[in-house]
C-alpha cells in the first residue's frame, strides 16, 4: 500500500499552499479558506500515514481526525462570524497593511 | 469484475475532473453551483462502484449521506447566496 | 487491477491539489466558495480510497454539505452588508482612513508601491515554504515502512470497550477525554459566536412550495438516517459526530426553508439540548469516578449501554449547536431560530 | 464470465456513457437552461444504470434497497435543485438561449 505516501504528499502539499495563501491573501474569508485547507492537508497526512499500520486498521488517527473535522467546522463558523462582525465594525473584511512611510 | 469496477470508477472521476472546468468557467454563479450539483451524482456513483470492488458495505452509508446531504449547499445558494451576488452581464456562453 | 488504483489515486490527488491551488487563487470569492465544496467532495472520496469509511461520512455530511452551506451564506452576508453600508458611516471612516481610494484599490496601491519589497517578501516565502515542504516530504518518506500504531492496543482491548466498532471504542471509551473537551470547544464556539452583535437575517422570505415539499420529504428522511448512523455506529461505521452532523443538516434545510422556531422552545428547551451532551458526559463520567472508578472509566459490563446513551445526547446537541452556529446570531423570541429542538427530538 | 456479470458489464458501460454525455452537455451546452438537462436527465440516468447494474450483483435485499433508495434520493435532489436553480435564473433575469 504505497498509496498511503501519496496521499501523504498531497497532504503535505496542501498544508504547504494554504499556509502560502493564509500569509499572502489579506481577505478574510480567503484566509479562512485557507485555513480549512491546511486541516485537510493535515488530517490527510495523519490518516495516510496511519494506513501503513498493516494488517490492523489504526482507530486513533481515525476517531482524532473524525473530532477534528467537527472543531474545524464549529471554528470556521465562529471565524466567518467574526469576520461579519469586523466588516460591520471597521467597514472592511479585509485586514490592510497601513503604508508606514 | 474488480477490474471494471475501478475503470469505471476511474471513468466517473475524469467526467468529474472535467465538469470542473465549468464550475471555473462559469459565467454565471448558477453554471458553478450547477456543476458542483452534479459532482456530488457522479461522487455518488464512484462511492457506490469503490464499495462493490473492495467489498466494503459501510460505504453504501457513504453514498447514502451524500445523496442526502447534495441538497444542502445547492439549498443554500438558491437562498441566500444567489441575491448578494452582481450578476455578469454576458451570461450566455458562445 | 494495481495500475488502476494508482492512476486513480493519483488522478484523485493532482486533483485535489490543483482545487486547493485554484480555490486560494481565484479573484472571485464565489468561486472560489464552490471550488471548496467540490474540495470537501473530493476529499470524501480519498477518505474512501484510504479505508476510512467513517471519517468520509463526517467530511461527506459536513465538508460537502455544512461547511459549504456556512461559506455561502457568509459571502451573502459580506456582500449584503457591502451593499448597505455603501454610502454610511462605517464606509466613510474607512474612506477617510484610505482616502481617497476605497479599501480595494488602496490595497493594490499599497502593493504598488512596496512591489519590490512585496516580491522580495514573497519570493522569500515561496522559498521557505518549499523548504518546509521538502523537509515534511523527506521526514515522511524516510519513516519505517509498517509501524504498529495504538492498533494492537485498541484490538486487544476492544472486548471490553463494550462495541466493536474500534473508532467508536476510541472515540468514546479509550480516548474519552477529547471527545468529551470537544463538546466543550462546540459550546465554546457557539457562545463566540452568540456574544456578537446580531446580524440582520439573510434568507429569501418566500421559498417556494418545492423547497417547502423538498424540506417536508427530506427531513424526516435525515432524522431516519441520524439515528441510523447512531445506532450501527457501535459496530460499523457511524456514531455521534457522524448522525451529529446529518442532524444539523436537516435544522439548516429547515432554517433555510423559512421555518422558525416558536418563543415556546426559545428558551430551556433549547438551552437543553445544547447543553444536553456535555451534561451526560460528564455525570457519566462523575458517577463512574465516585462509584470507584477513575474518570470517564466505563465497566465493561455496562459500557456498550453507556456509550449508546453519551452517544445519543451528543447527537441531539452537536445537531443542534451546529445548526445554530450556521444559524449565526443568538435567536430571538420574536423572530428566530430553527425547528431543531422539536424535530431533533423525535430521534431518541 | 456469468450471464449476470455481463448484464453488470453492459449496465455499467451504459451508465459510464450517460455520464460522459451528461458532463459533455455540461461543457458544451449554451446557457443554464439548457446545462440543466445536463444534471436532471443524463446523469440520473447514467445513476440509475450503474445502480441497477450494482443491484444484480448485491448479495441480498436489504442492499437493493439501500441501493434503490440512494437512486430516489438522488432523483428528488437533482429535480428540485434543477427546479430551484432554474426558478431563481428566471427571477434574476437571465435570458434563455436563443438561435
Amino acid at each position: 500500500m504505497n498509496n498511503a505516501y501519496l496521499y501523504a504528499l498531497t497532504g503535505i502539499a496542501l498544508f504547504t499552499l494554504g499556509l502560502y495563501a493564509l500569509i499572502i491573501y489579506s481577505h478574510l474569508l480567503r484566509k479562512i479558506l485557507a485555513l480549512n485547507i491546511m486541516t485537510g492537508g493535515v488530517f490527510l497526512q495523519l490518516v495516510a500515514l496511519s494506513t501503513r499500520a498493516r494488517p490492523l486498521l489504526d482507530a486513533v488517527p481515525h476517531a482524532m481526525v473524525i473530532t477534528g473535522i467537527v472543531v474545524a467546522v464549529s471554528a470556521t463558523a465562529l471565524a466567518l462570524a467574526l469576520m461579519l462582525r469586523l466588516r460591520d465594525a471597521s467597514g472592511s473584511a479585509e485586514l490592510i497593511e497601513e503604508p508606514t512611510e | 469484475m474488480e477490474k471494471l469496477y475501478l475503470s469505471i470508477a476511474l471513468l466517473l472521476l475524469i467526467t468529474l475532473v472535467a465538469g470542473l472546468w465549468r464550475v471555473l468557467r462559469g459565467p454565471t454563479p448558477a453554471d458553478r453551483m450547477l456543476a458542483a450539483q452534479l459532482f456530488s451524482t457522479t461522487a455518488v456513483a464512484c462511492i457506490l462502484l469503490l464499495a462493490q470492488a473492495f467489498g466494503q458495505a459501510s460505504l453504501r452509508d457513504v453514498a447514502l449521506v451524500f445523496a442526502l446531504l447534495a441538497t444542502v449547499a445547492a439549498v443554500a445558494f438558491v437562498c441566500c447566496a444567489w441575491p448578494g451576488i452582481e450578476l455578469e452581464k454576458n451570461h450566455v456562453d458562445d | 487491477m494495481t495500475l488502476l488504483q494508482w492512476l486513480f489515486d493519483g488522478l484523485l490527488g493532482v486533483t485535489l491539489i490543483w482545487l486547493a491551488w485554484q480555490t486560494l487563487a481565484s479573484a472571485d470569492l464565489f468561486k472560489a466558495i464552490v471550488l471548496f465544496i467540490a474540495f470537501g467532495l473530493l476529499m470524501a472520496l480519498a477518505w474512501v480510497r484510504l479505508n476510512a469509511p467513517d471519517i468520509a461520512l463526517a467530511e461527506a455530511a459536513i465538508g460537502a454539505g455544512l461547511t459549504g452551506a456556512l461559506l455561502l451564506v457568509a459571502l451573502a452576508r459580506l456582500n449584503a452588508v457591502a451593499a448597505k453600508t455603501d454610502n454610511t458611516e462605517s464606509n466613510r471612516n474607512a474612506k477617510q482612513r484610505f482616502a481617497p481610494e476605497d479599501s480595494v484599490r488602496t490595497t493594490a496601491a499599497v502593493n504598488q508601491g512596496f512591489s519590490n519589497k512585496q516580491n522580495l517578501f514573497r519570493y522569500s516565502l515561496v522559498l521557505m515554504l518549499s523548504a518546509v515542504a521538502a523537509g515534511l516530504a523527506y521526514a515522511v518518506l524516510s519513516l519505517p515502512p509498517e509501524a504498529p500504531g495504538l492498533s494492537r492496543n485498541v484490538a486487544e482491548n476492544l472486548y471490553l470497550s463494550g462495541v466493536s466498532n474500534p473508532v467508536t471504542a476510541v472515540l468514546l471509551n479509550f480516548r474519552g477525554y477529547d471527545t468529551l473537551l470537544e463538546m466543550a470547544v462546540l459550546l465554546l464556539a457557539l457562545l463566540g459566536v452568540w456574544s456578537l452583535r446580531r446580524l440582520p437575517e439573510q434568507y429569501d422570505s418566500s421559498p417556494g412550495p418545492v423547497l417547502d415539499m423538498l424540506s417536508r420529504l427530506l427531513v424526516p428522511l435525515l432524522l431516519l438516517v441520524a439515528g441510523y448512523l447512531l445506532w450501527v455506529g457501535a459496530r460499523a461505521p457511524g456514531g455521534a459526530f457522524q448522525a451529529g452532523s446529518v442532524l444539523a443538516a436537516a435544522g439548516v434545510l429547515l432554517l433555510l426553508a423559512g421555518w422558525r422556531l416558536t418563543a415556546r422552545f426559545l428558551g430551556w428547551p433549547l438551552r437543553f439540548a445544547l447543553i444536553i451532551g456535555l451534561a451526560v458526559f460528564v455525570s457519566v463520567a462523575l458517577i463512574m469516578m465516585l462509584s470507584g472508578g477513575q474518570l470517564l472509566q466505563l465497566p465493561p459490563a455496562f459500557a456498550g449501554a453507556l456509550i449508546l446513551l453519551i452517544e445519543t445526547a451528543a447527537t441531539l446537541s452537536i445537531g443542534v449547536t451546529l445548526a445554530a452556529l450556521f444559524y449565526g446570531s443568538r435567536p430571538q423570541p420574536e423572530q428566530i431560530s430553527a425547528r431543531q429542538t422539536d424535530s431533533g427530538g423525535e430521534n431518541e | 464470465m456469468s450471464m449476470t456479470d455481463f448484464f453488470t458489464l453492459l449496465l455499467l458501460i451504459a451508465g459510464a456513457f450517460f455520464y460522459i454525455a451528461g458532463t459533455v452537455g455540461l461543457l458544451r451546452f449554451p446557457d443554464i437552461y439548457s446545462r440543466l438537462h445536463a444534471l436532471t436527465k443524463a446523469d440520473n440516468l447514467g445513476l440509475g444504470l450503474v445502480i441497477v447494474g450494482l443491484a444484480l450483483q448485491a448479495e441480498s435485499l436489504t442492499v437493493v434497497f439501500k441501493l434503490i433508495l440512494i437512486w430516489l434520493l438522488v432523483l428528488l435532489a437533482s429535480a428540485s435543485v434543477a427546479h430551484l436553480v432554474a426558478r431563481s435564473a428566471q427571477q434574476k433575469g437571465i435570458k434563455p438561449w436563443t438561435r
